[in-house]
């Protein structure tokens, strides 16, 4: 396993916040490394930072040995990395399969961004293995925004993994999904991790300790603990700061 | 069947208050030619569109009226733009077009056609009326000129400088305010220091309204002689400027004070029918059929060439007393009057005969 | 078509066709084209018995602006941008094709003239407005009409407040045939011809991915970059391509007209062609043919029936908005979408 | 007294809620379990006054609430926490505060002030965010103060749709004490939840969905009907 | 010399500069408050502005005094503005892009409008008297009176709307209701009354402006266009919905205006205020003070 992503000192704040401060690790290809901290601990602010969705005012963001800190959103994409949101970010008006193709047509070679839809065939194999693999196939014709909570969740991941990202950002995959549902998006998150580097954003505890092969803690914006599972859970100011003496 | 006379005038928009003048004007007389028999035994018949003051629109109808409506003869349009469209499109359908309302000087110069004729006092015989009458009130005025800040504006101040000028008066400072300017006082501060005697403005219809009014309430308007141009305070507006009006002066080539029997008659007939004074597009516009009746007679046809033939240094009487095409350039010659707000209404302070107020002939087409 | 047949979940193995609404809607809008132009052509058929100028001339210009109004539609109905100033770009091709005939009557060079003029003005204008959103888009383009309306109004070269006359009539080479641009029915013709081109441009590149990306702009800026696009670079290369379309439609008012004016540039200009898009249906170019006829026929109908058909047009125009808020062509074409599928639901 | 009886609920053609009866007393918290897709956001959707229902009625202490607009329901005592918390963004974390106060007429702005300090003594991360833009906040300080808005208003029905979604285990502990207090205080609570065990934990019974209609409910503390819940719900 | 040109021209500019700021401010306001709480645009504000003028000439004409005027027409005008938001905002407020379609709505009722006053009034312009004619003197320079008292008067309108506004709950409630208005009803908010209040109230206070600035600009149809765009402009700049912006934004607006009419050129003077409305977009797109409820 070799490092894929190395992050270092990475901070950003918000007025007086420091949402994010100063915080490093390292995400290895081919497993997935968990983040877990209480609410507003700045997770999700760190994947802001880490996608280009808001600019780090301290730190570095490195693909592969490549600096890339403080590159767009797109840039970002176009390096590899997908990403899915916490709080659903999809193209309600537009069916399920064309939020699906959108997200694949990155796929296609440059020259095909300017011919007709119906050529770009790699595209649309890729929207047919989704549908099939999340279970979204009745769905497909259906707007995204007529999709219950959890449907949409599911396609939030959906279109997440359409762009083949070589690194993937997932904020709180199983968030709404019913107890199957989380069970089966922890496999396929297992599975994906074979060939894509995962970074992950979790709560429930039962899902990150069974397949996270890494996990950092963050608390107030800082990196509180990290290391493997077993490890991170025996950590007293983990306990106090995020499992609680329940 | 009837000679049929296509009018495109703006019925809406801002400069509805002139078409509907120029709507006055026309009907009154097509009644009356009608009345007496009409046009070598025909009757007169008017067909209006509405010109949106936007030449894209004039032209469209105009075309409508040539070959939809086969109308002989074709007038009413009221901005600069509109007439020049208009005559072109008269031009390559072969057809005649008048103007009764446009002052714009280009109209019978360098932009003159064939087919185009205006019976009205173009804005270079106003100034020079106006300027002569300016000059032996106050020899070696200091003026002052604000006009609004665009083409027609700038060029009716510019002529009007130029003559004054020539006559010895001394420019004292110029402002171009932005078209619709909602307040002319930003311009007060230059204009008091300039300390001018005349303040000539070419600014017209609403702003016109708002420039008098605000130089009211700044107290800008005492011992000073303002004057304008004709489209300046008009009866559209002067009700609204209300005292402020009071002593302005300006160059027009009618008045429903001239004092002769055509005109009293002209003018009851105008209230009589319309309850509401004519202004001059109302008379310009009236004397308008006449003009076309007298050339159509002497050709005994209503043929384009025939016609215009006619037309070509044809002299015939209008309420504003007797008229003359010059042939050179189409443009009508006419005495001019001199005319100032007293009580509200225009009382004439001065004339000067058409030929003196006419100005060369500039047309080189024909 | 782009159908993926699915396994419906769960066993029962009976494929279940997904269609791609957005290519059958584009499909639709195609069909309805297809039968704008016959109805054209039959029109042009009977202007040319009836040995007609004015409607054939009229039917000319509603063409010349519905090209307008498809441009209106690119921005409105495909990226969200609503833009008020619409008519700038009409305008400049209108003028710049007006100045170029009256030196050199040519009309390839005259439509050359307007198109390089478009890119570039275009693209820095576009600059600028792209740095804003919705409402803020609206009236920054609206504010860059009137600047460029003023400055042609005081231009003494330009013609000023009277514009220009005297723009010659010119022959269209089209190696086959050359047309004259004072022939009602053979200009009505190539106009009908040349909008259909701009509406086939159009409509090929609204299918394409680039096209879509566009319509993702419109249902939701925040997720497009995470697909790795610039919103930045598409918003304004789709400001450009709709600025080319309004000035290459604009180039064609002189040669039927003669004349220019500054009133191409007014507001009145770019208001109309947003009533025509919202009237004929937003979002579906076809809608902009239609409407542009429609509100053509309507102007000219009313117009000499009352002085006041602003009031008709405004009530029209309010209604449309509220009731038929997809306009004409969104009642029309799903009717035409479901022949297309087979009348499936 | 809260009951809903054979209610139906139509998205256009497609028929989601077919035919839902349930009952609950004061005090009593009620939750509702099922796949996703099944139903449960429609149906507090229904009861909220949201989306009409096609038939059934819907009635709190003898007063109908189906056919009610929204405000009308919530003056009839009833407050709703909905799935994706609704938080008003642009504006700041006390102004959504005080819009819940809106829900009980007729009480003075000392009153009203006290409420809003209670709240913030409860869940003091609000008080320190009082003057930030509510859609900044982390996921659970938003969690907190969709519940806190309807706090203030003193629901005799709380309608609360999945609120432990994305919740640190602390603030879901946190937040099924909320529900907990909220009881005691006699408010009906119906509760749509995936993290069955931990509603399970406040519920007195429960409701399981599938396709719009009930296929089960139970005791909740009663370990067979659970271990039967987990079957109907694991099912695939 | 210098200080002439500062006492008899820079001064009377700014002052006059003021006034006119101020009209701007009273006109603006009723749009701020529908453009930034309801997030609707009202292209038909100008031609409220100018019904307001016209009630007030129709009324004058008839013997109400100006000061009754100030009360009566705004009450007039709020329960059109009432019916228009029941009976044609609403229909669309819940459509997808709210701003373009209201925008659009509006645009369609402002054409209907200002053709409707032509046919009820007439083309021509009129001019109600000077309420308070006269003017004072200070140091050489003469200032209507009336225009004075407007400055005042304005300055306490736009402070009792800035009350209203900001110390009651009405601002958040009606942010939250245009927001998400089945929330905001799941909390008691009673939309529908709120919004059509709202545009109401908006609608009253463009009418008041029509009462007070009628004297000096004059009523005629079209007049709506006058301030609009500039009003919007100061909106914009202000941030929507802020009633301080859209005071400072007035006032330094126009006060640009005036001063680049008279040191650079009157031409010049309406593309500087366009760049200056482009410039604070870029630079600040929720506008010098911010939106509305954004903290
Ligand atoms: N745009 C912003 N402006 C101000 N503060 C912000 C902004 N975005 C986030 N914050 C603050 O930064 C902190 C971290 O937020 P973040 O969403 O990253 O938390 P989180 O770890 O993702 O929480 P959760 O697990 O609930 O999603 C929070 O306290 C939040 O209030
Ligand atoms: N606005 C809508 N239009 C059409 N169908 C809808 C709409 N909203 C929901 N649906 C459909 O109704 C069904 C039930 O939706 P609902 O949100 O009630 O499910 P849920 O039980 O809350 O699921 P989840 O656990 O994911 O929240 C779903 O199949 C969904 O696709
Ligand atoms: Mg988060
Ligand atoms: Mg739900």
């Amino acid at each position: 396993m070799s490092v894929v992503l190395e992050v270092r000192g990475l901070g950003v704040r918000f007025g007086g916040i420091r949402a994010v401060d100063g915080v490093s690790f390292d995400a290895e290809s081919n497993a997935i490394t968990t983040i877990i901290g209480p609410n507003g601990a700045g997770k999700s602010t760190l994947f802001n930072l880490i996608s280009g969705m808001i600019r780090p005012s301290s730190g570095k963001v490195m693909l592969r040995g490549v600096d890339l800190t403080g590159r767009p959103p797109y840039l970002m994409q176009r390096a590899g990395m997908g990403r899915s949101f916490q709080i659903t970010n999809l193209f309600f008006e537009l069916t399920v399969f064309e939020n699906l193709r959108l997200a694949a047509q990155r796929l296609e070679t440059t020259g095909r961004f300017l011919l007709p839809v119906r050529r770009s065939e790699r595209a649309l194999a890729r929207v047919h293995e989704l549908v099939e693999r999340f279970a979204l196939a009745p769905k497909a014709g259906e707007l995204a925004g007529a999709l219950s909570h959890g449907e949409q969740r599911r396609l939030e991941i959906a279109v997440a993994l359409a762009t083949e990202p070589s690194i993937l950002l997932l904020d709180e995959p199983t968030q709404g999904m019913s107890h199957s549902d989380t069970a089966d998006t922890a496999a396929l998150i297992r599975d994906l991790a074979r060939d894509v580097t995962i970074l992950l954003i979790e709560h429930d505890i039962g899902v990150v300790m069974d397949i996270s092969n890494h996990i950092v803690v963050m608390h107030q914006g800082r990196k509180l603990a990290e290391g493997a599972p077993a490890v991170v859970r025996a950590d007293p100011a983990v306990k106090s700061a995020y499992f609680g003496h329940a | 069947d009837p000679i049929k006379i296509g009018v495109v005038t703006p019925l809406s928009g801002t400069y509805t208050p002139i078409g509907q003048q120029v709507r006055w004007g026309l009907e009154l007389a097509a009644s009356e030619v009608n009345a007496a028999g009409g046009i070598m035994g025909r009757q007169v018949q008017l067909i209006f569109e509405d010109e949106e003051a936007n030449p894209s629109v004039a032209v469209q109808k105009a075309e409508k009226l040539f070959d939809v409506q086969k109308v002989d003869f074709l007038t009413g349009t009221v901005n600069s733009g509109s007439t020049l469209a208009v005559g072109q499109t008269a031009e390559r359908a072969g057809k005649l077009i008048a103007t009764t309302v446009s002052f714009a000087d280009s109209i019978t110069t360098d932009k003159c056609s064939p087919n185009v004729f205006r019976v009205n006092a173009r804005a270079g015989q106003q100034s020079t009326a106006l300027a002569a009458w300016v000059i032996k009130q106050k020899p070696k005025a200091k003026v002052y000129f604000l006009g609004p800040d665009y083409e027609m504006g700038r060029s009716t101040v510019a002529t009007f400088k130029k003559t004054v000028e020539a006559l010895g008066a001394t420019p004292a400072g110029e402002v171009f305010a932005p078209l619709d300017s909602k307040d002319f006082t930003q311009y007060f501060g230059q204009l008091r220091q300039a300390r001018p005697e005349v303040l000539y403005t070419s600014v017209a219809g609403n702003d016109t309204v708002r420039l008098l009014t605000q130089m009211q309430d700044f107290g800008l308007l005492k011992d000073l002689l303002v004057v304008g141009a004709s489209g300046t305070v008009t009866s559209q507006n002067i009700a609204a400027i209300g005292a402020a009006a009071e002593g302005f002066g300006t160059g027009v080539g009618y008045s429903t004070q001239i004092d002769t029997p055509e005109n009293k008659t002209f003018v009851a007939a105008f209230k009589a029918a319309n309850k509401s004074d004519p202004d001059l597009y109302g008379a310009d516009s009236y004397g308008l059929i006449y003009f076309y009746k007298a050339a159509v007679e002497k050709a005994k046809s209503t043929d384009t060439d025939k016609v215009r033939e006619a037309m070509r240094g044809l002299e015939w009487a209008t309420p504003q007393g007797k008229k003359t095409m010059r042939a050179g350039d189409h443009q009508a010659i006419q005495p001019m009057y001199v005319v100032r707000v007293s009580g509200g209404q225009f009382k004439i302070v001065g004339n000067v005969s058409g030929e003196e107020a006419i100005g060369p002939d500039d047309c080189k087409r024909f | 078509m782009v159908d993926i047949n699915v396994v419906e979940a769960k066993g029962t193995a009976r494929p279940k066709r997904v269609i791609d609404r957005l290519g059958l809607a584009m499909r639709a809008s195609h069909v309805l084209v297809a039968l704008f132009v016959v109805a054209a052509l039959i029109f042009a058929a009977v202007g040319v018995i009836q040995d007609d100028r004015f409607f054939l001339r009229l039917g000319t210009e509603a063409l010349i602006f519905a090209g307008l109004a498809l441009s209106v539609d690119i921005l409105l109905g495909y990226t969200g941008l609503l833009s008020l100033g619409q008519a700038l770009y009409f305008g400049l091709g209108a003028y710049v094709s007006a100045v170029v005939l009256k030196e050199v009557p040519s009309f390839w060079a005259a439509m050359a003239a307007a198109l390089v003029v478009a890119l570039v003005i275009g693209f820095l204008a576009g600059l600028i407005a792209n740095r804003v959103r919705g409402v803020y888009f609206a009236l920054v383009t609206f504010g860059l009409a009137q600047v460029a309306a003023r400055a042609v109004y005081n231009t003494r070269s330009l013609g000023a407040s009277d514009g220009l006359i005297g723009v010659p009539v010119v022959p269209i080479d089209l190696g086959v045939i050359t047309v004259m641009s004072n022939s009602p029915a053979g200009f009505f013709l190539f106009t009908l011809g040349f909008i259909v081109v701009l509406y086939a441009v159009c409509a090929y590149l609204l299918d394409t991915p680039f096209g879509r990306v566009l319509l993702a702009l419109r249902a939701n800026e925040r997720r497009v970059p995470s697909l790795g696009y610039s919103t930045r670079n598409l918003r304004l290369s789709a400001y450009v391509l709709a600025a080319v379309i309004a000035s290459l439609s604009g180039a064609l008012y002189p040669m039927l007209r003669g004349f220019v004016s500054p009133e191409l540039l007014f507001f009145t200009t770019s208001g109309n062609a947003v009533i025509t898009v919202v009237i004929g249906g937003v979002g579906t170019l076809a809608g902009a043919l239609y409407g542009g006829v429609i509100l053509t026929v309507l102007k000219s109908v009313i117009g000499s029936l009352t002085e006041h058909h602003l009031i008709v047009i405004g009530l029209l125009f309010m209604a449309t908005v509220i009731f038929l808020p997809k306009g004409i062509m969104g009642v029309v074409r799903p009717l035409i979408e479901r022949m297309l599928r087979g009348g499936k639901r | 007294m809260f009951s809903i009886d054979q209610l139906q609920v139509h998205y256009g053609l497609s028929h989601i809620i077919q035919g839902v009866s349930l009952e609950a007393a004061p005090g009593e918290v009620i939750g509702i379990f099922g796949r996703n897709g099944v139903g449960k956001t429609t149906l507090m959707k229904a009861v909220a006054g949201w989306v009409g229902a096609s038939g059934g009625a819907i009635t709190l202490d003898g007063q109908r609430l189906d056919g009610l607009t929204a405000d009308k329901v919530c003056h009839h005592g009833v407050g709703f926490v909905p799935e994706d918390r609704r938080i008003f963004p642009g504006l700041s974390v006390e102004e959504n505060l005080k819009l819940g106060l809106m829900q009980r007429k007729g009480r003075s702005r000392a009153e009203q002030n006290r409420e809003i300090e209670l709240i913030y003594e409860r869940m003091p991360r609000l008080a320190e965010r009082r003057r930030q833009a509510g859609t900044t906040l982390s996921g659970g300080e938003q969690q907190m103060l969709a519940m806190a808005r309807i706090m203030v208003g003193q629901p005799r029905l709380a309608l609360i749709d999945e609120p432990s979604e994305g919740l640190a285990p602390m603030i879901v502990a946190d937040i099924f004490a909320i529900i907990k207090e909220m009881k005691a205080a006699g408010t009906i609570i119906l509760l749509v939840e995936q993290n069955v065990d931990g509603a399970l934990g406040v519920a007195d019974r429960f409701y399981a969905l599938e396709r719009g209609a009930v296929v089960l409910t139970g005791n909740a503390k009663d370990a067979v009907d659970r271990a039967r819940l987990m079957d109907v719900i694991a099912v695939l | 010399m210098f200080l002439d040109y500062i006492q008899f021209v820079l001064a009377p500019q700014m002052v006059t500069g003021l006034s006119l700021g101020m009209a701007v401010v009273l006109v603006a306001l009723g749009l701020t408050i529908i453009f930034g709480l309801l997030d609707v645009i009202n292209m038909a504000h100008g031609e409220f502005y100018a019904l307001g003028a016209y009630l007030a000439l129709a009324l004058g004409a008839s013997g109400v005094s100006f000061w009754l005027l100030i009360v009566i027409v705004p009450l007039l005008m709020m329960p059109i503005g009432y019916v228009v938001e029941r009976g044609l905002i609403q229909r669309v407020f819940n459509m997808p892009d709210r701003h373009v379609t209201t925008l659009l709505l509006t645009f369609g009722l402002g054409l209907v409008l200002e053709e409707g006053l032509k046919v009820v009034f007439g083309p021509t312009t009129q001019r109600p008297a000077t309420p308070i004619p006269g003017a004072v003197e200070v140091m050489g320079v003469i200032l209507p009176t009336y225009r004075m008292f407007l400055i005042g008067l304005g300055a306490a309108i736009v402070i009792a709307v800035a009350l209203v506004v900001n110390k009651t709950r009405l601002g958040a409630m009606v942010r939250a209701a245009a927001f998400d208005r089945n929330m905001a009803a799941s909390l008691g908010v009673p939309v529908e009354r709120v919004f059509a209040g709202t545009f109401a109230f908006g609608v009253a206070l463009a009418g008041l402006a029509g009462v007070l600035l009628a004297p000096i600009y004059s009523v005629f149809p079209t007049m709506g266009r006058d301030f609009i765009f500039l009003a919007f402009t100061v909106v914009i700049v202000g941030g929507m919905g802020s009633i301080a912006g859209a005071v400072v934004a007035g006032l330094v607006i126009t006060q640009i205006q005036a001063l680049s009419s008279l040191v650079v050129s009157p031409v010049w003077s309406d593309p500087i205020v366009f760049s200056i409305m482009v410039l604070v977009l870029v630079l600040r797109p929720q506008g010098l003070f911010g939106r509305l409820g954004h903290g």
